[in-house]
């Protein structure tokens, strides 16, 4: 049975993996490709866990990996504090840990692997900035209050409209990562400021179907460049966007590297485990290392997609599940 | 905890008590007033606020107007349970067990242990329990759980946890309505016992005759107010029915006239061969049109899962129904109803009533059919049907809205049996129809039961109480599960009561219970 | 018996007046969200003049239909005594379901089956939310398990069931039957809003004037006692949890329509919702008591303290808190309204 | 509903001297998960060597800490007849807002008002939680509010408390004497499941030997029989609500240690697992049935279920599936193994 071939597997080290939850798209297409590239470099990993975002599962299934020999897990814990005693007892067992797409607050990680959330958010600002020329009304339909990303872009977002853009009036929502919640509150504020010249949605996986819906009702889904066109800027990079951008439907999104985050993640974790070390710097996959007070980060590039780019075979959203 | 100071004052004085409840009254400026070691009765007409008065004297509810003084000394602050259960002990006429404890703890709740930090060991207390319990001749398991008794051995462990507090002042609300003679005769051996050790009761009973039996002296409430309080003797049973109705009684004989030979007609309910496993074996009976029956039979005897069955609430293990020639399907409630069964169940509590809502409803539930088209219940209709009921049976409700938790127990009764009567049944089948029901009322009650066979349709009186099988044409008496004797009507009490204890030859619940196991 | 002569010699004098009283109270208690929602629409008003729009309040009752779905649902099966905390998934799983049976198998990133044509995805999911129905009633009825967590079993069994059919995507391309009715508009008016008051208006009448609907009452009220008086106890229970389960389902239509896709996490955390509105209606916990109209005020209350928070801008770090407060609030203002202890 | 309360089921027979027969089977109701866990300790230890290891087995219990005093909480307000849905929220507010006051005002992150010394962070925690506990009895006992709303509501505003104090950051920095006894070992096993067995077992016995512990039950069973007995069924209830909140926040204290900060949604979502754990553990929500000893074995079973179905490699899409599937089982053999319905 499995636990044991962890050390049987040609002298291969072991390597936990647990995905933070099973119910969004682009935690789904990040799965497929750890399975994908897991397969391809014939790794040897231990039972892949879902820790159905839950902090206290994903410490028992840590928890798990140690008792099972891993030597490196790979982690993407959605609450960055509650991670932290985690990871000393991790570190104190000598197990090196990857944390994809979060940046645990305390405790020490060998590698993270994520895109800058900030930038994400600044992306998003200056675009929308530059489309609305600097004024008008725009929705920002924010995340959980309690998730660190969602935290990151929406004060990056605030910090740049205010600084760039004090033209611009953002109008925040918060909507605790609820496609139904982000409808109506976008609604309410539709009838409120009927000239809204602008929409940031922080998670297309969520927010994009809902918005849609919304504006097809209210025949508010004109061309882009059409009068009283909403610009509308995403961020995720799911083909569902990327495909509404080829239709006109947004205007751009910000490509959270799916494909990546799974490819390093397991690099390095590979890497961890045969003992390799990295300094700062920038890396040979056009992205650059950047050294936190408890390790180190790789923070992959997250391109902003408008219809210009939006074919780009190099972008997740169009490989992905073909 | 004995009274802390014994004979000074009456026991217990109340002074111009009144109490409503949202629209009803059910006590203004009424009185009352227990000496020491003497054994009061409280009678008066179901809803005249008997209950009310009991739990204004026992601290459970705050009188909205007048005085109440326990031996001459005000009474105890409303929270203040230890010093309210000092001075009054009572059986309430609404259950108090509590189904999920063993029957020791329920006799001992919250005496369990002597301090609050002081464990509690449970060997002694069910040894304690088991004591008590034999004091009463009953056997039961002290560490059965209570929902697993009969509603007679529920009903004493009541009784003896009250009168194990040792207090001077007993109060018994309705304690016989849920006993059979037997217990009935255990428990006021147990009272006389503890009067002439010097402690008073006030005993509440619509059953006149107990009063006779127990008490020294008797008050009679009517429409919530005090109307005498006499020595037993001076009060005679006629004098006393008058002051309780308020009308002078005609001369004693009842509404209704036993017009005996009728079994001529056509057999109405026919019942062969019916088994129900630990309830009763091999039962046969016919019932003829335009005759009541009575199913005489003491606690164990089988008769009321007779009846059960006979309304479909049990299925037995074998033996057929037959209701105008037509076999009905046995377990089934609605095909027992269509069949014309009509079922006045035990325990109105249980099986009778749907408490939140209202009289009208609750008195129509077995005629929804019939209220209206394409399924449709009327409101205009369930009202006058309601209403008319309200009347035919003399219920006092203040109307068919009323809710019918507030209406008081026999009065509750009363919706129970117009529930019973709507379907104008072929064959009315009633559990202890009159439980706890007053003299009047009874006579009421009882006259509509008669009125059910006079107007050629039949009735089945399943019950141990003699003024419920007085209307009967015939008797039969069930003992052990069996059908022991036939009694044609002009009985005598005590041939009857012999026949339901089994006799010749002494047997207890222990046998009748171990015939059930 | 004569019934006329009968009704005249009725009750006394002192009797005679309370039959309205009682009556009113019982009206009233239906009513007691009633002053709760005067409050909100003044404060909507005072906060922003967009409130008072029709577009606005359509906007806000379009938002509660899925919603009311879910709360008409709990309705019926509180009256009667129970409860059915699996709806919340109910209203996800049984679309997926649908949708897996009738989407190509290729094509799409959701491979479906392909085993239906397209039309048939409304029939599918209302049956499988009768199934799911059926499913709970023979688990609480038949084998007599505890009913709360049988369908907080439920819950958390179909949400997986609905993650692993649909890999814990949202699926996007659905059939323009499945979708129609949420996204259409009638006279104006969204679809959805007609037929939530057609079924609350249908429901509501068939529960106050139909005898299987007083059945619910009784059974809920004292299930022994209706027993006894000669109604299908479990038969209907087990009726009402299917009923229940189908309008979860219908309602799933209904939002896959209104938000454009089947989203994996739709009617996740909704239960509480759902039981709170009910609540705060004046449908009791303990069966018998309630009526749809009070649950329905219910719904439009919790809707509309969000409407009114948005409109005033509430900071989003206050919109949680703010939204227990006003949940406690409306329950002592109905409490005191309605003049009724809530036990 | 007194009268429904009264009795469940008609009884069949009076019941005579049989005490070993009805005894066993009182007994054998708390056992009934039992064989539940012996089939999960089996097939754990089918699919991984690693699962009988005292590394794994601590480590189960240790993950089961937090929970299982959420649980012994829930236990003791189900048995006096009440709910508190509030629990899962006050773990996580309590700690919050007792750093918050305690906590210097600048330098950290997180930023407190600093009243008070860093060794006041337990106490402060426990009073806040004592406090939560009070304010919800007071709205139940005193309003005559609907508990379960009430709770409902409090549930809301609780944690919206905490995402406005905490403004949605998990607070890392905490006074180590806060930390202490989540992380601590004491003879090689981790301090929270000593305490925890502590308390189990000492509020265990409490419930079986002392007054005030069997009050719990008549209150749960029949109040108003409990109420005509003497006991103080306002005050009690009260109590217990306060100490339920108390355990819940000293949970949390637990849980900051444990997980090293505490986190915004510290106990989100987990009242459903509270009530799974305590109702297949054979506590009625009706009240007045149920032991802790049964609780804590239902705790165990949902803990075991994760740790054996990682062991076992289920795949993630499937995981939650599972999860729901095995609580209905878990609740059939229980069941079945008690013989009795679970109403
Ligand atoms: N809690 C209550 N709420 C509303 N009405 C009540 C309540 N308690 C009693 N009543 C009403 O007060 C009146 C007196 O009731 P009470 O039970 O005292 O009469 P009773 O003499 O005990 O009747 P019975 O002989 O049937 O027991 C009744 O009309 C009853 O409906
Ligand atoms: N707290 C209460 N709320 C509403 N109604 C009550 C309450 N307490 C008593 N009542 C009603 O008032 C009536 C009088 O109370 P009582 O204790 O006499 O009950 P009862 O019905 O007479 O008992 P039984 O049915 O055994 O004769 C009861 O029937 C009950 O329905
Ligand atoms: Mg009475
Ligand atoms: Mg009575």
């Amino acid at each position: 049975n499995r636990g044991s071939d962890a050390d049987s597997a040609g002298g291969k080290p072991a390597l936990g993996i647990d995905l933070p939850r099973a119910d969004s798209d682009f935690w789904n297409s990040y799965a497929q490709y750890i399975e994908r590239d897991a397969a391809s470099q014939g790794l040897n990993t231990l039972p892949v866990s879902n820790s159905q975002n839950d902090v206290t599962k994903l410490v028992a299934n840590v928890q798990v990996f140690q008792n099972t020999g891993a030597k490196a897990v790979v982690m993407a814990p959605q609450d960055t504090g509650a991670i932290a005693s985690t990871l000393e007892t991790l570190a104190a067992k000598k197990i090196p840990v990857v944390s994809v797409d979060t940046r645990p607050d305390k405790g020490d990680v060998y590698m993270v692997v994520r895109a800058d959330n900030k930038a994400y958010g600044t992306k998003a600002c200056e675009f929308l900035g530059e489309r609305l020329g600097g004024k008008g009304k725009v929705a920002e339909l924010q995340g959980a209050l309690s998730s660190v990303n969602g935290r990151d872009r929406s004060e990056a977002f605030a910090a740049c409209m205010k600084e760039k853009f004090p033209g611009i009036q953002v109008i925040e929502l918060a909507t605790d990562w609820k496609g139904d919640v982000a409808s109506a509150k976008l609604q309410s504020t539709l009838a409120a400021h009927p000239d809204l010249a602008g929409i940031y949605m922080q998670a297309g996986g969520v927010f994009l179907q809902p918005t849609l819906a919304l504006l097809q009702q209210k025949g508010l889904l004109k061309p882009a460049g059409a009068p009283g066109h909403i610009t509308i800027v995403s961020n995720d990079g799911i083909p569902a966007e990327l495909k509404a951008i080829r239709e006109g439907r947004i205007d751009a999104t910000v490509s959270q590297p799916a494909d990546l985050y799974a490819k390093y993640a397991l690099h390095y974790a590979r890497a961890a485990a045969e003992g390799r070390t990295f300094t700062p710097g920038p890396t040979d996959h056009q992205s650059t290392i950047i050294a936190l007070p408890n390790g180190l980060e790789d923070q992959l590039p997250a391109p902003l997609v408008t219809k210009g780019n939006v074919d780009d075979k190099a972008l997740w959203g169009n490989t992905v599940g073909k | 905890m004995v009274d802390p100071s014994p004979g000074r004052g009456p026991v217990v004085e109340a002074d111009g008590i009144s109490k409503r409840f949202g629209a009803t009254v059910a006590l203004s400026d009424a009185g009352i007033s227990v000496a020491p070691g003497e054994s009061h009765a409280l009678v008066g007409r179901n809803g005249a606020g008997k209950s009310t008065l009991v739990s204004i004297l026992t601290g459970l509810q705050q009188p909205d107007t007048g005085t109440l003084r326990f031996h001459g000394e005000p009474a105890p602050a409303p929270g203040d349970t230890d010093a309210w259960r000092s001075r009054v002990a009572c059986v309430y006429q609404r259950s108090t067990i509590i189904p999920g404890l063993t029957v020791a703890e329920n006799l001992f709740l919250d005496r369990q242990s002597t301090g609050a930090l002081r464990p509690i060991s449970w060997k002694r207390l069910r040894h304690r329990a088991s004591d008590l319990l034999a004091e009463y001749g009953v056997d039961v398991d002290p560490a059965a759980r209570a929902e697993d008794l009969t509603v007679e051995q529920r009903q004493f462990v009541e009784i003896a946890r009250a009168l194990s507090f040792g207090a001077r002042f007993i109060i018994l609300d309705e304690p016989t309505a849920k006993l059979d003679a037997r217990g009935i005769e255990r428990l006021f051996d147990k009272l006389r016992a503890l009067q002439r050790q010097g402690v008073a009761f006030l005993f509440i009973s619509h059953h006149l005759q107990e009063v006779y039996e127990l008490c020294g002296t008797v008050t009679v409430y009517r429409d919530a107010r005090h109307i005498v309080t006499a020595p037993v003797a001076e009060l005679g049973q006629e004098a006393l029915v008058e002051a309780m109705t308020g009308e002078s009684p005609r001369g004693g004989e009842p509404a209704w006239s036993v017009t005996c030979g009728t079994s001529a007609l056509a057999p109405l309910l026919e019942v062969s061969g019916l088994s129900l496993d630990g309830a009763y074996h091999d039962v046969t009976l016919t019932v003829h049109a335009g005759e009541v029956v009575g199913l005489a039979g003491a606690a164990a005897s089988g008769n009321v899962r007779l009846g059960e069955t006979l309304a479909g609430l049990r299925r037995p293990r074998s033996g057929t129904v037959t209701v105008a020639g037509r076999p009905v399907r046995t377990g089934h409630v609605p095909d027992a109803l269509a069949a014309g069964i009509g079922f006045v169940p035990e325990d109105r509590h249980l099986q009778g009533l749907v408490p939140d809502r209202s009289v009208a409803e609750n008195a129509t539930l077995t005629v929804t059919d019939q209220l209206g088209p394409f399924g449709m219940v009327l409101p205009s209709r369930t009202r006058a049907f309601a209403e008319r009921m309200i009347a035919g049976l003399g219920i006092k409700t203040p109307g068919a809205s009323a809710s019918v938790s507030d209406l008081s127990g026999g009065n509750q009764q009363k919706v129970v049996i117009a529930r019973a009567l709507a379907t104008r049944p072929h064959v009315l089948v009633a559990v202890r129809p009159t439980n706890g029901v007053d003299v009047k009322s009874k006579e009421a009650l009882l006259g509509a039961v008669r009125g059910v066979a006079d107007s050629g349709k039949s009735a089945l009186i399943v019950s141990d109480e003699l003024d419920d099988l007085r209307v009967c044409d015939r008797v039969l008496v069930m003992f052990h599960g069996r059908v022991v004797a036939e009694f044609p009507h002009g009985w005598s009490d005590e041939r009857l009561v012999a026949a339901m204890e089994g006799m010749p030859g002494l047997n207890d619940t222990k046998e009748s219970d171990a015939s059930h196991h | 018996m004569p019934p006329t002569t009968e009704i005249r010699t009725l009750p006394a004098a002192p009797v005679a007046a309370s039959p309205e009283h009682r009556f009113a109270l019982a009206r009233y208690r239906d009513l007691s969200l009633v002053p709760v929602l005067l409050v909100l629409c003044v404060i909507g008003f005072a906060v922003s003049p967009a409130f008072l729009t029709s577009d606005n309040l359509l906007g806000v009752a379009q938002q509660a239909t899925e919603l009311s779905l879910l709360v008409l649902a709990q309705s019926l099966i509180l009256i009667s005594g129970r409860m059915d905390l699996s709806l919340e998934s109910t209203i996800g799983v049984a679309p997926v379901i649908a949708v897996w049976l009738v989407l190509p198998d290729h094509g799409a990133r959701f491979n479906g089956l392909g085993l239906f044509p397209g039309w048939a995805a409304i029939p599918l999911c209302l049956l499988v939310g009768a199934v799911i129905g059926a499913v709970n009633g023979f688990l609480i009825l038949k084998l007599r398990l505890n009913g709360f967590i049988v369908t907080l079993g439920a819950l958390t069994l179909l949400r997986g069931l609905q993650v692993a059919v649909s890999e814990g995507q949202s699926i996007v391309d659905v059939p323009g039957s499945f979708t129609y009715l949420g996204r259409a508009s009638w006279l104006g008016v969204p679809a959805a809003i007609w037929i939530c008051a057609l079924l609350f208006f249908v429901t509501g009448s068939a529960l106050a004037w139909l005898r299987h609907g007083r059945a619910l009452y009784a059974i809920g009220g004292n299930s022994e006692a209706a027993r006894a008086a000669g109604i299908r106890v479990d038969r209907v229970v087990w009726t009402v949890l299917i009923l229940g389960s189908l309008l979860a389902a219908f309602a799933g239509i209904l939002y896959t329509g209104h938000y454009g896709s089947i989203s994996a996490d739709q009617g996740n955390g909704w239960i509480f919702q759902v039981f709170a509105a009910t609540v705060i209606g004046g449908v009791s916990l303990n069966g018998g008591r309630g009526t749809l109209f009070g649950a329905l005020t219910g719904v439009l209350t919790l809707q509309l303290v969000v409407n009114v928070m948005t409109l005033a801008g509430v900071p989003p770090l206050w919109n949680q808190f703010l939204n227990g407060a006003i949940i406690i609030v409306a329950l002592i203002i109905s409490r005191f309204a309605s003049g009724e202890r809530q036990e």
